[in-house]
Parts: structure tokens; sequence; C-alpha cells
């Protein structure tokens, strides 16, 4: 039983009657329904309590201007809040809930906040809460109360169990609204041969159409006439037709966002499995043509914010598309003509038009001639100026306007009614072109912006969103503007005549909005602007004498246009009315910016499919499975995951380490190195290239010799560093660090491209050509030559520093005799689709030797030992060479990037922070890195530091701790007793020593 | 002394027991090819000698830019103004010839076969599927077949080339070893709602290394 | 009109009651806005926050004579009203958080001091780590805090948790929460009441408020500057500071000064309202993400900057998109929330990722600049060094290593600092 | 999202691309003989212009190639692409204050 259901007409199926809840009540709708009209079918029109003040708060429109009706919908998880009831599809079995209304809508508790609402005046938080006392506890209090009351709806509790999807798009032309210019606009472009997206945000095309099928267009009423223009579309293969999608977002070149809802208008049981929720649509095009309408804007009168006060084309919706009657009796209050359409339709459809209030002391126009004939009741010069009731409109007052516009001139009436129609003319949708920061021209006829020049190439405006308003003009103005788009590409397909129909736009208007009232404003009731937010006028007007003048200022101030409708019923009000305070012209006053998103964007969307592991790639080595199948431990560097100890049962983090160490400097560890970045250089200027990157010299080097370099930035502080190998005369192959690699090419590649383009030197990163394993210990030569028994291993054929390439299990490989670890070490390189093989061969040969794979932390703990840094560990983008004890490897005779920042005043300083070792001074305390050292521990703060430990291990070579920190003026406090004051109230006392604890002969690392 | 088997980064996923003959009703074909050789080739652009001698050892011309050219089972796919892949089946002993023949020349010539994973994607829904990751404009008039281009699907560096079958709408997609996993389970993930088989792999190298 | 005499008006809760009862028509003039002098002895140029407490502390602290601020469209409408609100001080080197954290005592009675509620909450501020480096960087600034007194604590994965219930800590394996550090007494403030806050105050003070007043060049006579040329006239000036963010570089150029600054976009936006569900500030620096919950509900994220040069105060998709996926990531509860509203801000930022406040070349010109995506949180510390290093024509202590010739001595302070990640 | 000209690749999204700032910035020849103030400004000090401005970028996800762009900073417009190594195109001059 839905008694506010027209029995027949409507764009609804009742043939699928539709159940849901609202508040804990069961109602009945149709499929086509939308929430809001699904309730008015019912009579609901109380729906929701106001932000601010709980005022009682009803539908006000059909569409995504909607400041009130709101709704919780569903149950969590997949509950939702603030949906817009008015655009949001009823589903089978929905539960709604209001929002802002405890314990119930009709009976809200909050609504006290009416009775104190006159301490609230906009911007009244910024005069109070500041005390008692100093600093911010008093506010803090005031605000936990404020949060409470504050937000719309919840949130949801539980982990979105949906999924959403993006995807890029590309078009030629692309057309955004399905009303009478997007659609004219569509066919004449899509018939030249171009590349056609029309997108519309509906669950069908027709835009306006579907709210006023009577129009005619080429001799067919209007739905007839969009069926046929669908049908014509659907049959050209390069249109494409999109529903329930959005364009929300201009960017820069023609760059777009548009929102499809996939699936929210389905139930669990309808929806396609694995079918996303929404989609993110990006994208491209080469023109661009908006024809996304206009949004009927409201006249302000006293308390306009009861339920069943409604803008009038509203009202024209629901009852030509949903087939449901808003009211029993109604009244008009309009200043223009075009509302009278609306009018008659209700009144032809059985609801009794009380009055028609119409601010203009001539009413006239085509509508207004017919309303005449038809004899409804025509108040010229009248207005509303407040509503009666509690939580309905029971009536309305209507009094004559002064010709000023400005007071009552008399005449004041009650007249009983359930429905205000409301209608204040028409403003053009010109989000789109100013987000893509086009240039708005204000109309002074119809009192809009309109769109102006474009702000990039190839897009334009039609129709209402255009401010071109009688129906043959915009269907004109659409067909022209997909011709000129598609000849704009070169198509010159013929794009048929424009379709033709008659031409009668919504004015003549006078031009008021604010209904003067029976007392002063702010006297009595309450006169909203922007009813979500609780904006009256006086609020503007409040602020406007405090000084808050920008209407930038004046919506931070009052917060009028920052609601979820983002002011899409309220701007243009509220900029009328600072004009009109400060006897400005509209367009000095300005217009606000009008921000994307369109309208409201899930955010599930935005994120897409990139969740989970999916977020960003764990890039895997091809020793990774090997890893895994023997219970390692993982670290992430960069993209990459590395082994980070490989810990046996029973065994703590500290444990694995110790045995890991104890394997390397024992027996034969093995690592996985296949991480480190590997550029291969080629060229005739190779050594020349390599001379100018690294700070050290590499002419001399020998082919089949390694040698370790040091790279800067321009401003001198350490970048990367790593060893590099000559395979031949003109043949390099550099490594870097893990997590560098990517930068150290691109670095590479810039200089040697933009600097210096005559260098013959080629870059090709070879970092996954090659799996790398490292092989380190005493019996690390032994292990190699089993699986390697034709290489020459000896000391030497392959000195430390070297390089060969053999053949390892068959496989070509690359041997180089270098070594992180202070231990004789190889580190053998092969194709990566090899690299498990080998790997596994390692393992099974190595188990006589008492092999053990080492993770990252045991080799930062053995490169530690001998004091090697790493970069990103010792440095951190402030570090220079002379910083960390590196001048042996800075050239004094030839010029490198970054040398010349070195003799720069401040980088030479000897109260420069300085690579030192440091040992606690108990040998069983371990210093936390990041730790910070000062020379006298003390209570004042700040206390001076003198720098901070950079690595800290228990060396189980040294068999105590071990340490390096970079230190103010480190080199030359050897010796010096330091303190470590930690958190907690610990003070730990340590020395500062070189910093290296293992081996400083480098005797076993060339053995 | 054991051989070596080769390994790929998916052959944890076990694709070839989940493998289909065909693509049936699905709306993608997802195909894994196996080692095929792949060596990169450099030749400045000013260098007009070092490029003649380039093409003539190749015995094709040097394709622009994104787009390609193929001599029998060699597909050569130019990736920058001085930068080309030559697709092949015997790459190392292709790159050491080309090597000795290009020894006079300024070029580079390196051998990056397992520098890259291939997968073959085909089905009717193929296009729809890259372009949830794939920035770039993939429609058949402009994306013509024969065409590659170096760029991203989603977040992992992609060098794509279609197929030079028309009506096939065949792509193969290469991807560096390490983010084969991501880009795999990126892709089955974003065609699950065209429905994906896993068809049989291709193999087009050696699986297994000589005894040394 | 000249603003002054009618704004000795105290806001308080007695006064919020008396207008109530006149139809709040008695309110004075809280903005003003004042038609430019001939001469000041100092113009500040750029009416944000940073430039209107540099006037307002001029005025107030300094007794420098007249002070005017000219701006180029309406005060607070650059950064100081596009920046996502965050306040902390728990920044890595010794001069960096002296600079900050002598800010965030002059925020904590900021309301009171300006006699304008600007809602500092002290919420708490964590920073979230990510993995090994992560863990070792924030140790270091930690400590590093800790000694320069700046409150600063660890908080390992189940702090967070505790802390912040919503946060899923495994990010699904892929960014899980290994800990974080927290600044408590960091937190949120209500960006455009700081600026509103220091105008009124300011203009009590005697300081002109000129908006709609685009600067057009300098004169600079014998290396020392005499004038603004403005659109609405020549400005006489003994001295000129700019803290104009985003137009720093264009202004500079102006008076013949270069400057190592790259202007930049940077997003933010903000969710629809909801009830309570995150009470503090979470940043994790690895994903770009920064949220919080605004006292109207509505979840404010900032995201990281886009990367090439741009004044047209707005940047790309993708930068929304990898922020929005890493919130999602970390608060999955998040996902069916939506977003209402995105915008763009020009960050000017300097090569080492701190500010300038500094005197120039030119003889009376100093510039305060550079502040990147940090500038908010600074407003009253900057404002305040920066008025004290243009009235004593020298820097202020704190202000001194923030000196533009670092970048030819080479003492820069790279707060990029231990981002990198190696081995 | 911006559409920049590669000139090897043709028109690409702005994701394939890095940005390298000012272009035709000339590293010096002898950098020791330079006054600190000279290396500094060659080093930190930026045109940073509001307006047309010459500026580098990188193909990093497609050829790999670095070119110059001619883009207008605060349209964003692109109003011209060129390969290192050659003259800027010339193009009219937008100023803005």
């Amino acid at each position: 039983m839905q008694p506010f259901r027209l029995t027949e007409g409507g764009l609804i199926d009742r043939s699928r009657p539709l159940h849901f809840q609202f508040d804990g009540r069961r109602y009945g709708g149709y499929a086509g329904d939308s929430i809001a009209s699904a309730l008015l079918a019912n009579g609901v029109h109380l729906v929701g309590r106001s932000f601010k003040y709980h005022r009682p708060r009803g539908i006000v429109s059909a569409g995504v201007e909607e400041p009130n009706a709101l709704f919780q919908v569903g149950y969590d998880p997949k509950t939702e809040p603030n949906v817009k009831g008015t655009i949001a599809e009823l589903v089978d079995g929905m539960v709604l809930q209001s929002q802002n209304a405890w314990p119930s809508v009709g009976f809200d508790l909050g609504s006290v906040n009416q009775c104190f609402s006159r301490f609230l005046p906009s911007g009244f938080y910024y005069k109070t809460f500041m005390g008692p006392g100093r600093g911010t506890k008093a506010w803090m209090l005031y605000e936990r109360m404020i949060r409470k009351a504050a937000g719309l709806g919840n949130a949801p509790t539980r982990p979105d169990p949906d999924s959403y999807d993006k995807t890029f798009a590309h078009t030629d032309i692309l057309v955004v609204g399905s009303g009478p210019a997007g659609l004219s606009a569509t066919l004449a472009a899509g018939r030249s041969g171009a590349r056609v997206l029309l997108v519309e945000m509906d669950n069908a095309l027709g835009g306006h159409l579907l709210s006023a099928p009577g129009s005619e267009i080429d001799g067919l009423s209007g739905l007839v006439w969009v069926e046929k223009a669908a049908a014509e579309l659907a049959a050209l293969p390069n249109v494409t037709v999109m529903t329930r999608t959005v364009c929300f977002a201009a960017y820069d070149h023609n760059f777009f966002a548009l929102w499809e809802n996939v699936s929210d208008h389905l139930t669990d049981a309808e929806r396609a499995q694995h079918q996303p929720r929404h989609r993110l649509i990006k994208l491209r095009t080469g023109q661009a043509i908006f024809a996304a309408g206009a949004i009927e804007r409201p006249l302000i009168f006293r308390d306009n914010d009861r339920p069943g006060s409604m803008l009038a084309g509203a009202a024209e919706t629901y009852l030509k598309r949903y087939a449901v009657r808003a009211g029993k009796r109604a009244v008009l209050v309009t200043n223009n003509d075009g509302a009278y359409r609306g009018a008659l339709a209700l009144n032809e459809a059985g609801i009794e038009i009380a009055a028609i209030a119409d601010l203009r002391e001539t009413p006239s126009g085509h509508w207004t001639a017919e309303a005449r004939e038809r004899r409804l009741p025509i108040l010229a010069g009248q207005g509303v100026f407040a509503t009666e009731g509690s939580k309905r409109v029971e009536g309305v007052r209507i009094g004559k306007i002064g010709a000023d516009g400005l007071s009552l001139a008399g005449g004041e009436e009650t007249h009983a009614c359930d429905l205000v129609l409301n209608a204040g003319g028409w403003t053009p949708s010109v989000h789109l072109h100013s987000q893509a920061k086009g240039k708005l021209v204000w109309e002074e006829e119809g009192q809009y912006f309109r769109p102006g020049v474009t702000g990039q190439k190839g897009q334009g405006s039609v129709g209402a969103c255009n401010g071109t308003f009688g129906l043959g003009a915009i269907l004109a103005e659409g067909h022209a503007g997909g011709a000129v788009a598609a000849e704009a590409l070169g198509r010159s397909g013929p794009v048929g005549a424009a379709p033709a129909a008659g031409d009668e736009s919504f004015l003549p208007l006078r031009r008021l909005w604010l209904i003067p009232a029976d007392k002063p404003l702010g006297h009595q009731g309450k006169h909203f602007v922007d009813q979500q937010n609780d904006v009256t006028v006086a609020d503007l007007k409040l602020a406007l004498r405090e000084g808050y003048r920008s209407i930038e200022h004046l919506k931070r101030y009052t917060t009028t246009g920052m609601a979820t409708d983002q002011g899409k019923t309220s701007n243009v009000n509220a900029l009328t009315l600072v004009a009109g305070t400060l006897a400005k012209p509209i367009p000095e006053v300005g217009t606000t910016t009008f921000r994307p998103p369109y309208t409201p964007i899930s955010f599930g969307a935005w994120m897409g499919r990139d969740v989970g592991d999916l977020l960003d790639p764990l890039r895997k080595t091809a020793m990774d499975p090997w890893h895994e199948a023997n219970g390692a431990e993982f670290e992430n560097v960069g993209q990459w995951r590395r082994p980070w100890y490989y810990p046996q049962a029973g065994e703590s983090m500290a444990d694995a380490v110790e045995r890991e160490c104890r394997a390397v400097r024992g027996a034969v560890g093995v690592l996985d190195a296949s991480t480190l970045g590997k550029i291969d250089i080629q060229g005739p200027d190779a050594a020349e290239f390599l001379d100018r990157i690294y700070t050290n010299a590499w002419k001399t080097l020998a082919v089949g010799r390694c040698r370790y370099g040091l790279m800067l930035s321009e401003d001198g502080m350490v970048m990367d560093d790593g060893v590099t190998a000559r395979l031949g005369e003109q043949h390099y192959l550099m490594h870097t660090t893990s997590g560098n690699a990517a930068q150290v090419l691109a670095h590479l590649e810039e200089y040697l491209q933009t600097e210096w383009p005559d260098l013959k030197v080629f870059l090709t990163s070879v970092t996954e050509q090659w799996a790398t394993a490292q092989i380190a210990g005493p019996y690390a030569r032994d292990l190699l030559a089993e699986i390697a028994p034709d290489l020459y291993l000896s000391t030497e054929a392959l000195p430390h520093m070297s390089v060969t390439a053999g053949k390892v299990a068959g496989r070509k490989a690359r041997i180089f005799r270098v070594s992180f670890t202070g231990e004789t070490s190889f580190e053998v390189s092969v194709p990566s689709s090899y690299g498990l093989g080998l790997w596994e061969a390692l393992m099974r040969a190595g188990a006589k030797y008492g092999i053990s794979p080492f993770g990252t932390e045991a080799m930062h703990v053995l490169r530690a030992e001998k004091g090697f840094i790493i970069v990103g560990q010792e440095t951190d983008g402030s570090v220079n060479p002379h910083d960390l004890g590196m001048d042996w490897i800075v050239s004094k005779t030839k010029d490198f990037v970054g040398r010349r920042s070195l003799s720069r005043t401040d980088m030479a300083k000897p109260d420069r922070k300085q690579l030192v070792g440091i040992l606690t001074k108990d040998p069983k305390n371990i210093l936390p890195e990041g730790a910070q050292l000062v020379q006298k521990d003390g209570p004042e703060r700040p206390l001076p530091m003198l720098g901070h430990v950079t690595s800290s291990y228990w060396s189980p070579a040294a068999e105590r701790s071990i340490a390096m920190a970079l230190i103010k003026g480190g080199r030359a406090r050897m010796g010096e007793r330091l303190y470590a004051p930690l958190e907690g109230g610990k003070t730990l006392e340590c020395e500062v020593v070189e910093p290296v604890f293992y081996d400083k002969e480098g005797s076993r690392l060339r053995g | 002394m054991a051989e070596f088997q080769r390994q790929g980064p998916l052959d944890g996923l076990s694709l070839e027991q989940r493998a289909v003959p065909d693509l049936g009703e699905a709306g993608i074909g997802i195909r894994e090819i196996r080692y095929e050789g792949a060596v990169n080739l450099r030749a400045r652009r000013a260098d007009r000698p070092a490029r003649d001698s380039l093409a003539l050892a190749l015995g094709m011309a040097l394709p622009e830019t994104t787009h390609s050219a193929r001599r029998e089972a060699q597909l050569l796919l130019g990736l920058g103004p001085d930068e080309w892949l030559l697709l092949c089946p015997q790459a190392e002993a292709t790159a050491e010839s080309l090597w000795e023949q290009l020894f006079e020349s300024t070029v580079a010539v390196t051998d990056v076969s397992d520098n890259y994973v291939t997968l073959e994607l085909s089905g009717p829904r193929v296009r729809d599927l890259l372009a949830k990751g794939v920035p770039i404009d993939l429609d058949p008039t402009v994306f013509l077949p024969g065409r590659c281009a170096q760029t991203l699907m989603s977040k992992a560096e992609v060098l794509l080339y279609r197929g030079e079958d028309e009506a096939a709408e065949r792509f193969t997609l290469h991807c560096r070893p390490s983010f084969a996993q991501y880009a795999f389970a990126w892709l089955e993930d974003a065609a699950q709602e065209y429905g994906a088989v896993i068809l049989s792999a291709e193999v087009k190298g050696a699986q297994v290394s000589s005894v040394g | 009109m000249q603003g002054g005499q009618s704004m000795k008006q105290r806001y308080s809760l007695a006064s919020l009651v008396k207008n109530a009862f006149s139809h709040h028509e008695g309110w004075a003039q809280a903005l003003p806005s004042a038609e430019p002098r001939e001469s000041y002895d100092v113009v500040i140029v750029g009416g944000g926050g940073h430039g209107l407490a540099t006037a307002y502390y001029l005025a107030k602290e300094l007794q420098v004579g007249s002070v005017a601020v000219v701006e180029r469209g309406w005060i607070g409408g650059g950064n100081t009203g596009r920046n996502t609100t965050i306040v902390r001080s728990n920044y890595l080197w010794d001069q960096s958080a002296a600079l900050y954290e002598h800010g965030l005592k002059l925020w904590e009675n900021l309301s009171h001091e300006l006699n304008y509620n600007v809602m500092f909450s002290q919420r708490g501020v964590m920073n979230l780590a990510h993995n090994q480096n992560d863990l070792r960087a924030l140790s270091r600034r930690i400590n590093a805090n800790r000694l320069n007194g700046v409150d600063s604590e660890f908080l390992d994965a189940q702090g967070v948790k505790d802390f912040c219930p919503v946060i899923d800590l495994r990010g699904n394996g892929r960014y899980p929460v290994l800990g974080a550090s927290l600044q408590r007494r960091g937190g949120t403030a209500r960006h455009d009441a700081v600026a509103w806050g220091y105008a009124r105050a300011a203009a009590e003070y005697g300081v002109d408020i000129v908006q709609t007043c685009p600067v057009e060049g300098f004169e600079i006579k014998d290396g020392r500057v005499t004038a603004v040329r403005t659109a609405r006239g020549r400005i006489a000036a003994k001295k000129v500071g700019i803290a104009a963010a985003g137009h720093s570089s264009v202004l500079a150029q102006m008076a013949g000064v270069q400057l190592p600054i790259q202007s930049l976009p940077l997003q933010a936006l903000v969710s629809e309202p909801v009830k309570p569900i995150i009470d503090c500030v979470v940043m994790s620096s690895a994903v770009h993400a920064y949220v919080s919950q605004s006292d109207k509900g509505e979840l404010v994220i900032g995201a990281g900057v886009d990367r090439y040069i741009g004044y047209g105060q707005r940047g790309s998709i993708p930068v929304t998109e990898e922020t929005l996926a890493a919130i999602c990531e970390l608060f999955p509860l998040f996902r069916r929330l939506r977003m209402l509203r995105m915008w763009g801000g020009i960050v000017d930022t300097c090569p080492d990722a701190s500010p300038i406040i500094s005197k120039t070349p030119v003889e009376g010109l100093f510039i305060n600049c550079g502040w990147g995506t940090g500038g908010f949180k600074a407003t009253p510390g900057s404002g305040h060094v920066f008025a004290h290093t243009i009235a004593r024509n020298e820097p202020h202590r704190l202000a001194e290593p923030f000196r533009l010739d670092r970048f030819v001595t080479g003492f820069t302070i790279d707060e990029h600092g231990a981002a990198a990640v190696a081995h | 999202m911006l559409l920049i000209p590669c000139p090897y690749c043709g028109p690409r999204p702005e994701i394939e691309f890095g940005y390298g700032s000012e272009a035709h910035l000339a590293r010096p020849g002898a950098p020791q003989e330079m006054s600190d103030e000279d290396w500094a400004a060659y080093v930190y000090w930026r045109k940073n212009t509001k307006g047309v401005f010459h500026e580098r970028w990188v193909h990093t996800h497609g050829c790999r190639r670095w070119f110059n762009v001619i883009r207008d900073t605060v349209t964003y417009e692109i109003l011209a692409a060129y390969e290192q190594g050659i003259e800027p195109p010339a193009v009219e001059i937008e100023t803005y204050v």
C-alpha cells in the first residue's frame, strides 16, 4: 500500500515490487524507485534531523543537490553513511536509518539545541570554549562533546568485504550528461565516426526529459525521442554509452575522472560473482562536451526547511518519473515562469494547487499563460514568507512583496497546504568547466554564472549547463557541439540534422530570492541558505558584519556550501545575499571555486585493486622459494624482500644471527645477493664516464679486476657505493646497493644524456638477468671448486678484487672475488633462471663444510665488525666522504660529480659528524641503533648531543657489543668517554674507538 | 655434477596443472612463454655506420621506437631511439655472433634473456583487462598490430607487444622476473570478472642446463 | 575602513550570551580590512598565517612602528587555508626541533594569546614505521627529540593499536605497522582561525591588513629596499618581509634575489563527515598518507606532492590514488566512506626540506619561505622568529641556521633524513 | 594527469615520466675554479618560473630518454617538446604575477 503512488504512469516497474525498511518500519516500493521516491510514495517526508539544530528535515530535491535526505544504509560491515536518498536506487530488502536523530527522527532529544540556537550563531566556537585556564585542556574538553555531536552517519566498524576496480579509458569525444543537449551532441558526434563516450550518472538516459516526458521533439514525445536516440547510438560501434557513471573531476590535458556505480543497485543475490562495487575510470579524451544540465535554485523564506518544502522541479520529477504525489495540497512560490509547468502537471494529477505566489508583479510567460487558462490561483507580486507546522508543512504565510523586495507590503494571509513548491530559477552546472579552469560569466537576465572561455583546448559546454534553457535551443546547441568536436578531430562523416523542439525557457524572472518576512531577520524562525550545515541568512549577515567579506571567508566562517551537497543549491544564493548586503555587483564578489569531486566518491573506488598484495609489488629473487621453504624470516628493503635470518627450531633471532656469523667466520656461509643493482656499462668512453661519476680513478683498472667506488650527489653527499668490475676493454659491470639500483641508473643516465652526450657509453640494467650467491668463509673456495671444477680459484689466479667468467654447473657465470664480510668471499652470478639451482647445489655441496645460509642481519654484523659502511644506515644524505673517513677514495686530481661541493666552507669543518666506532663500557650492553650520544649526561633540555649510533650489534667475533656512530669531531675523540641516555632513564657509558673491530690488517679476505 | 633445472618466478604457482587446452568461453587466456631469448642492442642515433652495421648483422632494418621488425623466428622491437630488443630462440649464441660481427662498431650487445618473464594474453576481453592497469590507448585503431610499448601495468614496468595477427588480438607482456608474481596476481585478480583461464605454457628455450 | 577602533571586544562565553539577546547584531568587526597608507616602517608581503603572525609579533612585542600586511587575495587564502592542520615539533635535527618546538609552545597558548579559539587540540601525532629502516630512523628521532626537550615516545605495534584502534596493523602484510613514534603534544588546529585570529589581534595593535593588493615589484636604491609597488599604488617601506608561500620565487625575483626553491602542487582532501572514528593524527611517510578527523567529522587526508613545478593549485590523479590506496590499506573501514572535496596548494620546497628565514642580499629585505609541506605547524614560531629577524636586522637565534647562504657554505639541514633505503 | 609528448614514443601519460626541473643548465666545465657562490647557483638556484618554463623530463618507464618540454606552469599547457641538445623552439610567452 503506497498511498501517494499513482495507479499508472511513471518509469517505475510495477511488476517488480520491492520492500525496504526505514527506521524499523517496513515499506513497499517498485523497481525504478529512488529511496526518496519510495518514501514519498508512502507519505514519508520527515527523513532526518539537521546537523546543528536538529530541526526536522524532509526531501528537498530529486537529485545530487539534495541537502537533507541522507541515510545510513545497510548493516555493518556493509553499512554506508550519508547516502543521498534522492539518487540512490531502491534495492529490495534495503535497510535505511535516519541520521542525526536519537532516539528517533520523530522524537529527537538533540532538538533541544533549537532552544539554544540563539547562542549558536555561525562561528560561535571561535569566540568561546577557550578557558578556564591557559593551555589547551579546556578546549579539548569542550571539543570532546562537540565531536560527539558532530558528524553525520556512522562509518562501518569492520573491514569492507566488497571489492573495487579501476581502469584507464580513452576516447575521442567525451559527452557528459544524456539530457537533450548531451544526446543531441552524442548523435552528431557519433554519426561522424569518431569514438564517442557518453556518460550519464542516472540509471537511464534522458536527463531532464525523464521528468518532463511531455516535451515534444521532432514531433515525438520526449521519451520516445530518447528511446529512438538510444537505439541509434546502440547501433553505432564507435559509440559507448555508460549509465550510473558520473564524471566527477576534470584534470589537465583533457583527462577526466569518472566513477561507475557497478553494483550498488543490485542485491547481493543479483550481483555477479567477482563484480566490483564501484569502478574509478581514468579517461583521456580528445574533446569534451559538458552537457550536465542545471540545478533548480530555491527561494529563501522563514522556516523554509520544514518537511514538505520542496523544489518545484523535484515535485514534478516525483510525479512524472516515479508516479508519486509529493502532497495533497500545494502552494507554489516562484520568481519565474518555468515553475508553472510543474504546478500544471501536479494539478493535472489531482493535487490541489492552493495558491501560486509569484514574486513577479506581472507574471508572464508561456507556462504562466497556460496556468491562467487553467484558472490556477495566481497571486501576483506575492510570496511565501514563512511556513507553519511542526514536522511537516501545514500551511504557509503569503504576503505582498514591496517594490524594493526588502519588505512586505501587507496582505498577509495563511494558506493551508502540505506541500510548498519552491522555484527560484535555475543554476547551470558549470562544475567541470570550472574545474578545468574555464572562466565564468555572470548572466544578468537569468542571474547565474555560465561558462565563458574554456580553460583547456577541446572543451565546450552545451545546453542548460551553458545557460541555454529553451529545449529547441538546447538540442541545436548540443548538435552543433557534437559536430564541432568531430570536426576538430578531422572527422568528416555526416552528422545529420539537429533535432527540433519548442523554445520556452524558465524566464522571465524577478531578481528576488530572499523573501522578506513580517519580522526582522533572525528575530523569529530561521531563513536557511544551506540546510545541511544549518546556515541561515542571519549567519551570513553576521559574518559580513564581522568582516568575513571575501566569499571564501564567508564560506569558511559560516560553513555555507561546505556540506555533502557542496553548495549546489546554496552557493548562488549566498553570493547574491553577499552582493546585496555589500551593495556590490555579483561578479565583483566573485564565485567560489568548484572543487572536485562533483559529487562524493567512495574511497574504495580510488583504491581499486591496489589492496593487499597488490598495494605495492613485493619483489622476490630467484632463490626466494628456498628461503621460504627453509623458514627464513624476511625483511623488506625497498620493494625487495630479503632473508633477514634463518632461525632453526628453538632459536631466537640473536641465536640465529650469531650462528650464521660464526659459520661465515669459521666455515662457510652463503648470502642471496641477487638484489644488488647491476648496471652493464659498455662503450669506448666507459672508463672516462666512471671517472666522472665516482670519486676515485678508473682508467687504471685492469681488465679482470674490481674496484670499490663511492658516488656522490652534486651537493657532495654520499649517494651510493659498490664494486665495479672491468669485464673487457670497453665493458664494465657496476654494482649498486639494492635499494638505490633504479635511482643510480637514473642518475647515470641523466648525466650521460644531458651533461655528457658526447661520451660513447651504453647503460643497461642487468640486475635481474643475474642471480647472485655470495659465498664467504674459510671454505668458500673449496665449496666453489666443487661446483665449478674448471675454474682457477687460487689467490694467484683470482686475487681479492678480481673477476672471472666461466662455467658454474655448466652455465655461463661470473665470479667476483670481493668481500663485504671480511672473509674470503666469492660472488657467483648465473642467469637468474639458474639461480635457485645454483643455490640448491651450493647448499648440497656445502653440507660437509658446515655451510649455513646467512641473512641480511648477519651480513650487517659481519661488515660492521670490519667497519664497512652501509649507505642509508651510516649515511643519510647529509654525510660526505670525509665524514666517513674515506678521503682515501676521493681523487684530488680529477673532477667528478659532487667534488666542488666538498670544498665549501661548511663541508670540511672539524666539528662535522664523523664516523667512529663505539664500545660500551659493559661489553654485554648493546646500544640501541639511533641512540644519541652526549659528552655529559644531565637533566637539562635541550641536552647538547654529539651524534647518534648508526649501527650496533652483538659481535660474535669480538665477543662483545660493537657499534658505529656519527659523532661531532669524532676522529679527534678517540678514547673519549661518552654517554648514551636511553629511553626509560638508563644511561650507558661508552668509549670512542676506531670503527674496525675484526682483522684490521685484512689478511683473511685476501687469503 | 647434477643438472640445473631452470626455474621461473611463476613456477611455484603450478600453472601447468591448471592449464586448459583452449580459451573456450573464457574472456581471458593467460599463457606463459618460457625461456625465450632476448638480446638488448644499442647504437647511437648519430652513429650512422654503427646502425647500418647492426641492421646488416641482424638482416633487418632497425625499427623506429614502438615499432617492430621480424625475420623468421626473430622479432626486433624498437625500445628507444638508440635501443632495440631482439627476441630470438638462441640468445646466447645470437649475442655472441652479433658481438663478433660488430666488434668494430660502437654498439652494445647484452644478453638479457633472464631479465624478462613473458606472458601471452588473449581472449575477447583482453583490452578491457589491460586497460585496468595500462595507461596508454590500446584501441585496435590506435595500437596497431606489430606495435610495442614500454609502459606500466599498474605498478610494474612492462613491455607490451601486439601480435601481427590483426584478428587474433594477442598481446605479449614482458616484465622483470621479480615483478612477475605481482604482475600475474594483478592480472588474475583483474581478469576475474571476465572469466580467465590458464593456457599451457609455450617453451621457447632450453629448460635444463647442459651438464658441466 | 580603518580597523582598530571598535576592536576591543573580548570573546568569551559571556559576550556570546550577551550578544545572543541582541540577535548578534552587536558583534564588532573581527576581520579588519584597511586601505594602504603611503608608507610604513615594515611591510609584510603575504597575508597567510606566517605573514600575519610576523606582523602581530612585530607590532606587539617589537614596537617597530607602523606595520602593514599586503595580501594579493584574501587573508589565509593560500596554504594556510589549504593544509591538513597538523601541528607537531618532533623533527630530527637540533635546529629544526628547536624552531618547531618554539612554535609548539606558542601554539599551546595561542587561543588565549589571540583571544580567538584556534582550536588547537593536542590529540597526539603518530608517525608509523613499516620496516627495519623506518624503525631505526624512528629510534634516532625519538632519542634526539627527548634530549632536545621535545616529547616523543616509541609505541610498539600493540601500542599503536591501543592508541588508534581502527588501524589494521598487518596492512595486509605489505605495509605492516611495526611501531610508531608518538608526540602527545602534537595535534591539529583550525587552520582558518589561525589566520583570522592573528589578523584580528594584529589589527588591535595597529597593523593595517590590506587585502586584494597584489605586489608588482620592489623599489631598491643602493642595494636597499625602499618601497613596495602594488596594484593599489606605491607603499614606501623601511623594511620588507616576504612570507608568500607558493610565490616566494616570483616575489624574490622581483627584487633580483635568487632562491633554491621549487614550487610544487600538494594535494589534500576530506571525506564526508562521520561520527568520531579516529581520535589522533596518523602519518606514514612511507606511503605518503596523513589522516586525522576534524571536529566536524570529516577525515582530513594529506597526500604527497606532485613532482613538477605547478602554480595551478591543483595536482594530478595518481597522487590521490596512491594516498587513498594506502589509507584504505591502513584503515580498511574507510573504504565505504566518500571523498567530499579535494584541492591543491603550492608548496615551496627547498633542496634540504628545511625552510629559509633570512636576510637577503638586498638590505632591508627579508624572506621567510621554503617550508615545503610543513609550514602550518610552524606558523606562530615562524612569525615570531621572523619578526625578530626583521626588527633587529639580524637573525633570531633559532632562525640563524635557516639562513639563505647555507647553500653556499654547505650547512644544509637535510630533513629528508634517514629516509634512504639501501643494502 | 599530464599528457607528455615524448619525442620518441609519442604522447604518454605523466606517470611514465620523471621530472628534471629547469632545462638548459649546463654543468660547469671547471667547477674547481668557481666561487662558492657560483657553484651554489649551479647546484641550487632554480628559475621556478611562474608561466612559460623550459624544463626536463625523462621517460622513465618508457624509452628512458631525457628531453625538454616547454610548459606553462600555471595552465600546465605544453607548448613544445624537443630533444636534448637542440635549441628550444620559439613559443609565445605568457607572463603572470
